[in-house]
């Protein structure tokens, strides 16, 4: 191997960026690979419902109503005589909307908050985290409820109620990354080489907080779905005909002595969707975890 | 002597302890650089030396204004750096530099060399393009690099590569001053001689003044045209570098020389070393006098009483010692 | 009289994600009661996984000793039981970290951690054991030794922590101490008064001390014999004058080489050893330096030198000092 | 230390000032009042009500008048629960609430510390898969499906124990396990982890060096400091029990201060939510302090000025 | 071996959590925990479910189903209902009519006689002045009675209820004032301003059960509270049951009122819970915790096809009826027409017996059966005809649905409603092809909305007060009443309405209210639905239970007293 003169290091790997070594690194994580590839077929799945099934998530057949499993109707029938697995594929697209969706927001929103009380610091990170300190005196789920009974009945409503109460985590979460980055030497160097706020911001601090913030968005999303079923429970959740898991599990959960199928299935559903965005989440923590790196 | 690149006068930085229930008051200063007055000339190399903790690093950051001192002027281009704005540094920050001593915290983990080495141009619109690249592989070159590790990102390299990368990014505008905060401290003995020696190179080709921060004596002897000591946050002793280390007056730079083993067996067992008694002082509470008598060997019954003054002891010798001062009464 | 310690070609790898390091891969060395002997090397050569291997205290289960023997005053360590080697530890052999920082436990007080070597080794009650830390306090140098005994770690300085752990290891008085770097994170000054320290008290427990530094000059002040490492192995080893003054492997003889030294006129340049270590997962065919190495011969890159006596009691793996020849002596 | 407590508790007072005020905001934003219902009042009965509760005066009296109150330690009168004063609805609610909430609290950490310390000592063992499965399985369970689950089984399948209710210690089993599944995962998941990195410390290494006992290893050096961690979501975590409780309680018939908040909302009982978002916000706060506190019990490099 | 534990583990709790399920659907045995006991020692007691909160229980101010379940209990008035809703006396000694003289020949003036042996439960006797005190405390200005309204016409009392910004000594002459008086200790006369000859049925209603004075007098509103441990000192009434405990939140305790004026009680204890969650408190029923309980809706049929359940089955129809309700000053339902096609796209029928598996009735009018002005063959014209629909829907102007604006449909989001919702948005899908949008809105919002008559379309559902059309049609359809959300407005009814309402004689009142019902509902301001029916199980031993349709949550609460437990 030729090698050059000052430059006699060979590297056996191919280059990779941070990124990618996390990449690789989740990939060896089956769990992970699990969760996600769960994630992704039940996204196209219910993308895709449609294709799947011949039933619409809001036909009535009145015919068939509360039928169990069977070749017709895989997963049985609900009190409409609607197809729960179609509600299920159809749930799927609001269940998932409400835990991307609410993340947006709180990215949105948390996320510039964050980023502005960590980099500024001093007094303007003061009044921020006061204001956040206010914020995390409310009670979470309550502060939801009565923000969806201000906010109203539509799904993005929904999505802004549940978004306006978890910004808060980022942005302390950001903050603090922030703050630690802040006083890297690479920043400095980026300093002391002309860079401003908020070019360092962008260019540097944020991006390596990204592995942080993509961790916690990772558990975040089923938290918001839980929360949708949560306030399905209560009767705020999302409105028909449009299905969402929570509000399935809600309907199921009468007639548990009946047709137990009916909440078996969604809570099962919900339940696996938890358990994969938990192992993506786990598996991403530990690819993104900077003590894996050399 | 050659023309003055940066004039620091009286330079001080104090940390404020505050305490208090919604009004914060201040009831302490830490000290960490206390009324400091040097110059750096163009083309030559500072050596600071001292322990950790003395104020070195602040005292380097302070000239760059990645602090703000809390008093005092340093001088670049008869500028005073602590009068401009953060704005109107940053045309200056072109021509001062700084390389750090963690190899590891000081490169972005998520840029390639490329955009680590590029990112000075591109803050201050050097070059675009293809004269853009040029110039990165221009500076892989020159501090030793293969041009196709451009693409590469900082966990790739080794610990001396990755200076090598803070060096070229330090070089990339061509300033006139490099702050070298502990540059070697983290490399492996082997490794240190290389980047010395590419200092060193560098310096011969573009003129360049260093600020060469470390605690490693013999390094510092070996780099250095003129060496500062230092000692919570004051200048205890500044000389040529011959001059000092021949003739240390100092009692804490005599203590230090001694204290640097020699790796050759023959000569240690010869030594005597002179033990220090004690550590540093915490500087939110800094000794009276002399800041350096309560572990001092030669201390006598003036010396928590008086502050010595960094006075002329000839031949380009300045020390802070009350066993050198003779006009004082 | 059989040496205190006698390491017999250890083996101790790590499995990591990306393949097996051979952190140590056959190391023998042999320390005598009471000597000091320092093994030297640069990071990541397998000097602490080395002295770990001895006290069993390789992290597992990623890191394990495949092969070799430890024999103290004897007996084999790898050997032992569990329990037997409780009693090894701290009683017998005890070890000095790096970093007082993160070696000390953050909420225990330093007392507390001093003694319970002491209850458990010499069966002392909780006081007795404080009352015999507050001895070792002082004796270790530490002012105001009856309050600083209940004191954290994090209200102890760098120095001040590594004199606590000074009184740790000694605290049982052993026949032997490990030092690892234990001066790499402090101030040249407090440097200089731990090892004075050091020395003093293994000279007055007749304690035998292995000490591991990169740093040629404390190497060339304490110690006896001197073990060079390279990439887990010794590469080098002799009383530390012979190896100073006529190296016999070019590693041994580029290190010395590189590091500016007070006592000799300034050069004007520094000569460094070009390149960087090999890596420790798929190591090189020949000579693990021959990468390095400015004399290299065709040998070198096929056939791994092994140690051999090159003057009387001065041992080298290199073949070409091997072939009488050291071009590197000036 | 006592100053910090001062200030932390002199914030609070402007915090809940802070949270009083929006929680009104919000409640008199929300479209309907108390007395909206599908059969209506006649417009004289809701002019009576109003004037009976101070419904009538402008709504920054009526804050004005409430803070005023909060201060004196009198919450205001319900409007949903005729005449029963906030406060002696919340004294009802509180005991439940938080006694449910600490039990599920104590339960949860019961099972989870053990669990996690567990699964981390003998990492890739049976029982570190059984903790990684638990924790998983729990935390992905809604605490109402497991809730319904359970009464289905436990109650009307083996009658070991009342479906729901108040009062004695088996009507307390299932709501308090239902609680206590997910943080309990959690506890088991954050203790699991911070074991795994305090055993990788050089601490725990240093103590190894010294020969003591395997035992003394784990409890004294290892799990002292694996609590750290824990004991900072722990507040959080118990606040969140006591404020997420409302669901369990609905579910059980459990009349804690979270199903009154909640009926208080959709019932548009203002001095009832005002009084549960006071009880929530102080309930957070102080477990925060608490925690604060604790913690520099736990760790001495903790020292607030 | 390591995954093969995870999987194993995996599966064993699969198969717990399927053992659960198995379990649940199998489970119908209601061991009952002491069923061996014997017959005639069978202690009488009954645990029944409120299925709601009360806020108070207070007779003035009470105004939920809930309440009254408990107020009836503890308290008599002067009036009662028999099981078919004819009028029985209780305290009075007789039904006034204007034949027996104690209404006036004008309908204005009552006066009614009261039994002498009728006693509270601390002995004491029951006079006509505790019934005028309740009267006056009803339309307190400060008390804000919920129930007053229906009361306005006796002489003075809105008035007084009026004058809260009054002071004291006006608020006393504007009590004073009041047409209620107590003509001797045994006699009570009663002002009204206007003819109401359904005044006699508001007389056995609970707003005007007798209070005691003394204890308002020493406790103030506060008297029908419980003290911190539950126990209800003060709250004597004059009815069979005597509650003994209020643990809020929880449950009722009730305990026979061994000094009762009249026949005494065979239950000896009556436990009402609180058990707000229907599936949970079939559940308790199931595990033997519960002598009664309701069922969730939409497992009816199970229930019937269960073996042990079905024996358990109560069904009774309640006076209750639901419907679909517009908005009709705003397009586009202001258009007859289109109510008209959307009240024959909707198979009433199916929902019934499909969707509620036969349980409730298809109503087509408004007045429930069961009732007197019940009229079964009104409404007919608008009962389910797809191709009626289509037709008059062109006829509205919309052919095929072309031009419609969006429809839009709000309902409270509680209950059965979201089915019900869906169900209506299914049939104008697949009758009409509609799409009609559904808004699912917290209840108090949608009260509100309902209230303002911001809605659109909107479900609701009404419930006797009492058996009589006079309950029915002037406040939900006269222009302007406080009940008429649809914003009806017909000056023929109104003026058929105002005559009936005043209607001395019995059988010209029902036939003026036939008339009206009939303009109503050729108008369809609302869709009607169906008439509830109260479908709940009861364990058998429960005996000599008896049923009406103004029955609250509790099926039997109106005549509990004749309830006994026989094992």
């Amino acid at each position: 191997m030729a090698v050059e003169i000052n430059t006699p290091v060979v590297f056996e790997r191919p280059p990779h960026t941070l990124w990618g070594d996390a990449i690789i690194r989740l990939r060896r994580n089956y769990f992970a690979m699990g969760g996600l590839a769960f994630i992704i077929l039940l996204s196209l799945a219910a993308i895709c419902a449609p294709l799947i099934t011949h039933y619409g998530f809001a036909d009535q057949h009145l015919d068939q109503i509360l039928q169990g499993p069977s070749a017709q109707h895989w997963m049985g029938t609900d009190q409409l005589g609607r197809d729960t697995f179609a509600r299920l594929l159809y749930g799927a697209r609001t269940s998932l909307a409400v835990g991307i969706f609410t993340q947006f927001i709180v990215i949105v929103i948390g996320l510039p908050i964050g980023a502005i009380a960590g980099y500024a610091g001093g007094r303007v990170d003061n009044y921020i985290m006061r204001f956040v300190d206010v914020m995390y005196a409310f009670p979470d789920i309550l502060l939801i409820i009565l923000l969806r009974s201000v906010l109203g009945g539509s799904i993005y409503m929904l999505f802004l109620a549940i978004g306006l109460v978890a910004w808060v985590n980022i942005s302390r979460l950001v903050r603090g990354q922030l703050m630690a980055l802040k006083s890297r030497d690479f920043v400095s160097a980026a300093k002391a080489m002309g860079g401003m706020g908020p070019y360092i911001t962008w260019r540097h601090l944020l991006p390596n907080a990204l592995g942080p913030i993509i961790i916690s968005i990772t558990f975040n999303i089923p938290r918001a779905i839980f929360t949708e079923a949560a306030l399905s429970y209560i009767g705020i959740g999302v409105k028909p005909p449009t299905p969402s898991w929570g509000a399935m599990i809600q309907d199921g959960f009468n007639l548990i002595f009946s047709k137990p199928y009916m909440l078996l299935f969604p809570a099962i559903a919900l339940a696996l969707l938890m358990l994969a965005f938990t192992f993506l989440g786990d598996g991403l923590r530990d690819a993104l975890d900077p003590k894996m790196r050399r | 002597m050659a023309e003055v690149v940066i004039e620091v006068n009286n330079l001080a930085k104090y940390f404020p302890v505050t305490r208090g229930l919604f009004r914060q008051k201040k009831i302490a200063d830490v000290k960490a650089v206390d009324g400091v007055s040097f110059t750096i000339h163009k083309g030559e190399t500072l050596g600071l030396v001292g322990e950790s903790g003395c104020g070195k690093t602040t005292l380097g950051k302070c000239i760059l204004q990645l602090l703000r001192p809390t008093s005092g002027e340093v001088l670049f281009e008869s500028r005073d750096l602590c009068e401009l704005s953060d704005k109107e540094l940053v045309p200056i920050r072109a021509k001062l530099q700084v390389i750090f001593q963690d190899p590891y915290d000081s490169l972005d983990p998520r840029f390639t060399a490329m955009d680590i080495i590029g990112e000075p141009l591109r803050i201050h619109n050097i070059s675009k393009g293809k004269e853009y690249r040029d110039r990165v592989a221009e500076l892989l070159d020159l501090v030793g690099l293969a041009r196709y590790m451009a693409e590469r990102y900082p966990h790739e390299f080794s610990g001396g590569q990755r200076q090598r990368l803070g060096i070229a990014r330090a070089l990339a505008l061509q300033p006139e001053f490099i702050m070298c905060d502990e540059p070697i401290s983290a490399l492996d003995v082997s490794i240190q001689a290389q980047i010395i020696n590419l200092l060193d190179d560098l310096q011969q080709k573009f003129g360049v003044a260093y600020l060469f921060i470390s605690h490693d004596l013999s390094v510092v002897r070996h780099i250095s045209d003129r060496v500062i000591v230092m000692y919570l946050g004051k200048i205890m002793e500044i000389s040529t570098r011959d001059e000092l280390y021949k003739n240390p007056l100092h009692p804490y730079t005599q203590a230090l020389l001694s204290a640097v083993p020699i790796p050759d067996p023959a000569v240690e067992i010869k030594r005597d070393v002179i033990l220090l008694k004690g550590e540093v002082p915490s500087p939110m509470n800094p000794p009276t006098g002399c800041v350096f008598h309560p572990r001092c060997y030669r201390a006598f019954a003036d010396c928590p009483k008086i502050v010595p003054i960094l006075a002329d002891a000839g031949g380009g010798h300045q020390v802070a010692c009350l066993l050198y001062e003779t006009s004082r009464p | 009289m059989a040496p205190l310690l006698e390491v017999k070609n250890i083996r101790t790898y790590f499995h990591t994600q990306d393949g097996v390091v051979k952190a140590v891969d056959g190391v023998s060395y042999d320390v005598n009661r009471g000597e000091t002997i320092a093994l030297v090397g640069e990071s990541g050569c397998g000097k602490t996984v080395s002295a770990l291997s001895i006290l069993r205290l390789v992290a597992e289960p990623a890191g394990k000793i495949i092969s070799g023997e430890i024999l103290f005053n004897g007996v084999d360590l790898l050997k032992l039981s569990d329990a037997e080697m409780h009693k090894m530890r701290g009683a017998r052999i005890s070890i000095i970290f790096q970093e007082p920082q993160t070696s000390l436990n953050p909420v225990l007080t330093i007392g507390r951690q001093i003694s319970e070597g002491l209850e458990f080794h010499k069966n002392m009650s909780l006081h007795d054991g404080m009352l015999e830390a507050t001895r070792l306090l002082k004796l270790v140098g530490i002012p105001h030794p009856e309050r600083r005994v209940y004191e954290y770690p994090h209200q102890f300085s760098g120095g001040m922590r590594q004199r606590a752990m000074i009184a740790i290891a000694i605290a049982c008085q052993p026949q032997l101490i490990i030092a690892d770097e234990p001066t790499t994170v402090v101030d040249v000054t407090i440097q200089a008064q731990l090892l004075e320290l050091i020395r003093n008290i293994t000279k007055e427990l007749d304690t035998a001390l292995i000490l591991i530094t990169h740093n040629l000059g404390i190497v060339a002040r304490y110690a006896k014999r001197v073990f060079v490492m390279y990439a887990g192995n010794i590469v080098e080893y002799g009383q530390a004058l012979d190896v100073y003054h006529q190296p016999c492997h070019p590693y041994t003889a580029g290190l010395l080489a590189s590091v500016p030294r007070l006592d000799e006129p300034r050069k004007n340049r520094l000569q460094p050893i070009e390149g960087q270590p090999p890596d420790l997962i798929a190591p090189p065919a020949g000579c693990a330096f021959q990468a390095r190495c400015t004399y290299s011969l065709p040998q070198c890159s096929k056939e791994k030198p092994v140690l051999m006596q090159i003057t009387p009691g001065h041992f080298a793996a290199c073949w070409i000092s091997q072939r009488g020849t050291k071009p590197w002596q000036k | 230390m006592g100053r910090f407590i001062i200030r932390r508790v002199l914030w609070l007072i402007l915090v809940l000032f802070v949270v009083l005020l929006i929680t009104f905001i919000l409640m008199h934003l929300v479209p309907g009042g108390p007395w909206d219902r599908e059969k209506a009042l006649a417009p004289k009965v809701i002019e009576a009500l109003n004037k009976r509760y101070g419904l009538d005066l402008p709504l920054w009296r009526q804050f004005v008048n409430y803070a005023w109150g909060v201060l004196h330690g009198d919450l205001g009168i319900s409007y949903s629960y005729s005449d029963r004063t906030v406060v002696s609805i919340l004294a009802h609610g509180i005991p439940k609430t938080a006694t449910l909430g600490i039990l599920a609290f104590v339960v949860a950490q019961a099972i989870g510390i053990p669990f996690g310390v567990a699964a981390a000592l003998k990492q890739n063992s049976a029982v570190d898969y059984a903790s990684v499965l638990f924790s998983t399985v729990f935390a992905s369970i809604p605490g109402f499906v497991l809730g319904i689950l359970l009464i289905v089984l436990f109650a009307v399948v083996l009658h070991w124990l009342p479906t729901s209710g108040w009062g004695s210690i088996q009507q307390l089993i299932m709501p308090v396990f239902c609680l206590a599944a997910l943080p309990a995962a959690q506890s088991a998941r954050i203790t699991r982890a911070s074991t795994l990195d305090v055993m990788r410390q050089d601490y725990v290494r240093t103590a190894r060096s010294k020969g003591i006992m395997e035992s003394t290893v784990r409890v004294r050096h290892i799990f002292r400091n694996s609590l750290i961690p824990v004991v900072t979501v722990a507040g959080p975590e118990l606040a969140n029990l006591i404020t997420g409780s409302f669901i369990i309680e609905n579910l059980f018939a459990i009349p804690g201060v979270g199903r009154l908040f909640v009926q208080g909302i959709f019932a548009r009982d203002y001095t009832l939510i005002m009084g549960g978002v006071l009880f929530y916000a102080i309930t957070i706060a102080l477990l925060n302090l608490v925690v604060d506190i604790l913690y520099a019990a736990i760790d001495p490099r903790i020292r607030y000025e | 071996m390591k995954r093969k534990t995870f999987i194993l583990s995996i599966l064993s709790i699969l198969v717990i959590v399927s053992l659960i399920f198995t379990s649940a659907c199998s489970t119908s045995s209601t061991s009952g925990a002491n069923s061996s006991t014997a017959a005639n020692s069978t202690p009488q007691v009954i645990t029944l479910n409120l299925a709601g909160e009360n806020n108070t229980i207070d007779p003035n101010r009470a105004s939920w189903t809930s309440e009254r379940t408990i107020i009836i209990q503890c308290f008599d008035g002067l009036l009662t209902f028999n099981s078919d809703l004819t009028l029985a006396p209780m305290v009075a000694k007789e039904i006034p009519t204007v034949a027996n003289k104690d209404i006036s020949a004008d309908g204005k003036t009552y006066t009614i006689k009261l039994k002498n042996n009728v006693t509270w439960s601390d002995g004491t006797k029951v006079t006509a002045k505790d019934f005028v005190f309740s009267f006056k405390r009803l339309f307190s200005p400060d008390l804000a009675s919920e129930y007053e309204s229906f009361y306005s016409d006796v002489v003075g009392g809105d008035a007084y209820f009026s004058a809260t910004g009054k002071t004291d000594a006006e608020k006393q002459a504007l009590q004073d004032a009041i047409g209620v008086r107590a003509v001797d200790d045994y006699t009570l006369e009663i002002k009204l301003t206007d003819s109401l000859p359904t005044f006699t049925q508001l007389l056995a209603l609970w707003p005007v059960f007798p209070v005691r004075q003394d204890m308002v007098a020493k406790y103030g509103d506060k008297w029908a509270q419980p003290d911190a441990n539950g126990a209800m000192p003060n709250y004597i009434g004059n009815g069979p049951f005597i509650l003994k405990e209020w643990v809020q939140q929880d449950h009722y305790t009730l305990v026979r009122n061994e000094k009762y004026w009249g026949t005494k009680p065979k239950l000896t204890q009556i436990t009402f819970k609180e058990l707000t969650d229907a599936n949970l408190a079939l559940a308790a029923y199931k595990a033997g915790e519960l002598d009664q309980s309701g069922v969730p809706g939409g497992t009816e049929q199970t229930t019937m096809n269960d073996a042990t359940l079905s024996p358990q089955i109560l069904r009774f129809p309640t006076l209750t009826t639901y419907a679909f309700q517009f908005n009709v000053t705003k397009p586009p339902f202001d258009n007859k027409l289109l109510r008209q096609a959307l009240a024959c796209a909707i198979d009433r029928s199916a929902y019934i017996n499909q969707v509620r598996h036969g349980v409730g009735k298809v109503a087509l009018s408004w007045i429930p059966p069961g009732m007197p002005g019940f009229d079964a063959t009104l409404g007919t014209d608008w009962s389910f005809n797809p191709t009626k629909a289509k037709q008059l829907l062109a006829q509205a102007g919309y052919p095929d649905g072309k031009g419609l604006p969006e429809l839009k449909f709000q309902i409270a989001n509680t209950g059965a409603n979201p089915t019900i919702a869906a169900f209506l948005q299914g049939q104008l899908k697949d009758n009409l092809g509609i799409n009609l949008t559904v808004e699912l809105m917290e209840s108090k919002a949608y009260s509100a909305l309902y209230n303002a008559k911001q809605f659109t379309w909107g479900f609701t559902g009404w419930g006797a007060d009492y058996p009589d059309p006079d309950d029915w049609l002037p406040q939900l359809y006269m222009t302007g009443a406080g009940n008429n959300k649809t914003g009806y407005s017909n000056p023929a009814f109104d003026a058929i309405s105002k005559q009936a309402l005043a209607e001395l004689d019995n059988t010209k009142r029902l036939q003026l209210w036939a008339q009206a019902q009939a303009m109503v509902v050729a108008d369809q301001p609302m869709i009607y639905v169906f008439n509830r029916e109260t479908f709940v199980l009861q364990k058998p031993w429960v005996k000599g239970m008896v049923t009406s349709g103004l029955d609250g949550n509790v099926a039997g609460d109106t005549f509990l007293r004749n309830v006994y437990i026989q094992k």
